[in-house]
């Protein structure tokens, strides 16, 4: 039996879906020229400013596409689900972006990403535009602490990339951008769990079996294994076993201030990432941890994949900045 | 027996003929230890890269025919494979140059170069648990039995690709989606290197 | 065996989502005194300002809480999982919202609503609060249109409360309230299509049986049956079914602009709701009608249900300047 | 057998007892034609009302008990049954009001305002597919049969609650969430009804 979607041909999904995107959101979205898969925001890039291109592979709506628009991202480049978009749609975002002081790229960590954007990169570097990328790898699941640089990027983008675009839209130098995108990355930290798969439009089948009474703790945004599979466990066992993963990696001081996502992968109702959210506030509470912000929501999806993540950021001042500054995109409205 | 565009044009349908007929399987292989599209991401890409290559004009020649090709597939596809195949078609393309129709050597150094440019491309190394481990050993044994003609070359690399594909099933993968599962990827088949068996074979039935 | 998901006691699901609530969105929302099922807007009542208060059964989210708050609802009174609430949060509820110039009941038209919000009523006239109630009945697929009064009110909810609490904020009389939220029912029009069914925290069985390759066209938002039950079409040819009964209703004159609401019932990803809207434009441009405003997403859920609806709200220019009256809640912001 | 205040305590209790075991039954012929929840609501409903009535003191009468019970089934709920059951709890406090013990004659009493109750609440009709289809012969038999004795009347009630259940069947629904379903809810009891005469026989187990 096919998983039931609501598509017309499993191949044309992609390009429909953005045709469906910039008929609802023509003030924020537009195609770049001559480009179907490249989509630049309205009122984003502009002279002097350091233009940020995010891209990836769709199903993970609103992520990329919905978090471009004046104060984050300038484009975003759009693959075929869960793949890398090629570097041609990446470079026609880099040109769209350029604002003449340079460009950066941003995207999770994945080995189709840096190969396909860091052969946009080589293209751009031939047009003479200067393009630094930074990888997300906030994923603690999928990776020890020693091997950081190697980690998947996963639901903690939603912040990385709202401080680097925040850095941008205040008009910082590339170098400046470049630097606080790191160090938003370094300070976030995500750790998920899976429930029950998704299936891809074109296939309709599961993406992976899982019992009826097991998860998957440290799944990847796109079914990829984790850490562990074990019997589902009730919602604060599993944000405690989250929780305790995150808070050993911030290792952050008591009165420090944290910024939480809850996020959902698909199919998990609003009604349990709150409750989710209840433990979160209780265990930070408890850890002598202050929340500035706290974001719940679908965020960072993987098409209707059930489970959850939470993400912590670690915040300085200047990440709170960052985080506040006001950003208008189709699907995220900030400050 | 001399290899002509019709011959590289014909390859390309060929190979798109057989992915297709293994897309499932590859989606389920990857459905393993990756994220399930291998399947869908190589039909794509070829039947891109047979489009292309039948859009020339006749008188293409064969390095023609590979550019485009690898063109094609890297904008119908992006994801991992993308760049790893259109870099292999690029460097075949580049190790033809010049041609117009290719003696037995010809094609053996463009299987060479594919594996040669997945390497560069992928950054990969043998034991990976990578598409390089059912490419390498194939060029390999291609290029050792080159004097004994093109059929047999084709057959070694096919039969090498297989031993190779197979062999990932011990390994723990240190490139691409599955880095990160550890010991949870043994025991199972790379999807690129079982897809690379696929091409490898439907490349010695087109050629050989 | 049992549906999978993150709760800890399923009894306990109701209130640990709203401490969750609380804890995200502090600068918005507070309970009412005394009261944990009574949500009320941090700035949203205030004297001589008619009160807006809304409610239904859990579930929905963030279908009604998400939308207490300045511009829109000033509170909303929560019941268990699709269950009306009882009659003291809405007097809770009721109370607070007061600022002496008459208070507004707005939900969707189910016998249990109407018996607890009609209850709560009575409770408010013993307190000398003016109350009026307007309930939604946008569902065109829940009885002909001759028994208009008699269908439910399901995702059109959204742009019905929106243009009442936009009517509220600009300080109008509770009359001009009560027949702006009238007009705003009476030109909206949903239709929706159920792929899958949810469960209840407490049962955590599917509420209702579907075959592997069925749709059910109408369906209610809790499960309730539709229309008729038929083979899942490709997205175009649903949303034509959901566009023919819609526009046939509307009655709109060529030149005439609409809102456009394509709403996810829970576990339908954005991918395929953009698809939808991308046939729901191509319908409405060639009706020759123009889109004001379309809004894409889970605003209106059944838990994890699979399926989407389409709501169209025929627009006037009082509609129009009540959608786009800013409004900020926790779960929605507006201009 | 005259029904004092602790004989109705322990009223409360069957009815809670009962309606527990039956709650994933009721759910099920909710889902059908509802929303799934209506064993849920019952259970919580009486379970709150079981609770408030053992809360009160000793020497509270049947009226104070009936109206505790009432107010707790109703804030523990809300949905259709929590003011349709609240309702009718009031009034079959009122019927008893000033009693200490109720005679048969009073508890049969008790019995027809609850169903007063529901239909002024619920505005229904015979015939309108509702919990009313039960409790309103269940009155009237009680009411009819009054005069030989209380079992017999509870009895009475029972059976006409039962059969007025299960006439629910060939009802197509002009009240509640089934409504709307036309020809659709034909075939199928309503949950209300159903629940009704699991309440009227725990009544009866309990008090006649
Ligand atoms: N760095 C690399 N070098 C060589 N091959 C790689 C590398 N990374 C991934 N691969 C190959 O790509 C395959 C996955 O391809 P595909 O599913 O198309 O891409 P993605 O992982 O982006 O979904 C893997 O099975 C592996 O053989
Ligand atoms: N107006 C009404 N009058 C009498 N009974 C009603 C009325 N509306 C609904 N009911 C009863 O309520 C039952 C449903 O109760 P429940 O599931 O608890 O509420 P909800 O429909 O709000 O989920 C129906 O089966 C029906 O018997
Ligand atoms: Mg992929
Ligand atoms: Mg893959
Ligand atoms: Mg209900
Ligand atoms: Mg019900």
């Amino acid at each position: 039996m096919q998983s039931k979607k609501i598509l017309n041909e499993g191949g044309d999904a992609v390009d429909e879906m953005l045709d469906g995107i910039l008929a609802a959101h023509p003030q924020h979205l537009a195609r770049a020229d001559g480009s179907a898969r490249a989509i630049v925001a309205r009122n984003g890039p502009r002279p002097g400013k350091v233009g940020l291109v995010i891209g990836g592979g769709s199903g993970h709506e609103p992520t990329f596409v919905g978090f471009v628009g004046r104060g984050l991202a300038d484009a975003a480049a759009i693959g075929n689900v869960f793949a890398s978009p090629p570097p041609d749609p990446v470079l026609a975002c880099t040109q769209a972006a350029n604002g003449g002081a340079g460009v950066l790229y941003m995207y999770g960590n994945y080995a189709g990403d840096v190969m396909n954007f860091d052969m946009a990169a080589e293209m751009a570097a031939m047009d003479d535009i200067e393009v630094r990328t930074v990888r997300t790898t906030d994923d603690v699941a999928s990776a020890p602490r020693g091997r950081r640089e190697t980690r998947r990027g996963v639901a903690g983008n939603f912040f990385i990339f709202k401080a680097a675009g925040a850095a941008c839209d205040r008009m910082l130098s590339l170098d400046e951008v470049e630097r606080i995108a790191r160090k938003a990355n370094d300070r976030t930290f995500t750790m998920g769990v899976a429930l029950a798969p998704c299936s891809l439009p074109q296939t309709r089948r599961p993406n992976f079996d899982i019992g009826g009474d097991e998860m998957e703790i440290g799944m990847g945004i796109h079914g990829e294994p984790g850490i562990a599979r074990g019997p589902l466990k009730p919602a604060n066992a599993i944000v405690d076993e989250m929780l305790d993963a995150i808070l050993a990696e911030m290792a952050a001081a008591q009165g420090d201030r944290v910024a939480v996502l809850v996020n959902g992968l698909g199919s998990t109702p609003l009604m349990e990432l709150y409750i989710m959210n209840r433990r979160v506030r209780q265990r930070l509470d408890a850890a002598g941890l202050a929340v500035h912000a706290t974001w719940v929501g679908n965020w960072c999806t993987s098409l209707e994949m059930a489970g959850a993540s939470v993400t912590c950021m670690h915040l300085d001042e200047e990440l709170t900045t960052m985080l506040d500054h006001p950003c208008d995109c189709a699907m995220f409205r900030a400050g | 027996m001399a290899t002509d565009a019709a011959a590289i044009r014909a390859m390309f349908g060929t190979i798109a003929t057989d992915v297709e007929a293994n897309k499932d399987e590859l989606c389920r292989l990857d459905g393993v230890i990756g994220d399930a599209d291998h399947g869908i991401a190589m039909s794509l890409g070829f039947a891109a890269a047979r489009d292309a290559a039948a859009a020339l004009p006749d008188d293409a020649e064969p390095t023609a025919i590979l550019n485009a090709a690898a063109k094609a597939f890297l904008n119908a596809v992006g994801a991992s494979c993308g760049p790893l195949y259109a870099t292999a078609l690029m460097r075949a393309g580049a190790a033809v140059k010049g041609k117009t129709t290719l003696e037995d050597a010809d094609v053996v150094a463009m299987v060479a170069a594919m594996a040669a440019g997945i390497r560069d491309r992928g950054k990969a190394e043998l034991g990976n648990k990578t598409m390089y481990d059912a490419w390498a050993p194939a060029a390999q044994a291609a290029t050792d039995a080159a004097a004994a003609g093109l059929a047999q070359a084709m057959q070694a690399a096919e039969d090498a690709a297989r031993k190779g594909a197979e062999a990932t099933k011990d390994m723990v993968a240190s490139k691409g989606r599955a880095e990160r599962l550890g010991e949870r990827a043994r025991g199972h088949v790379d999807p690129g290197a079982a897809s690379a068996v696929v091409v490898i074979e439907a490349m010695r039935r087109a050629l050989a």
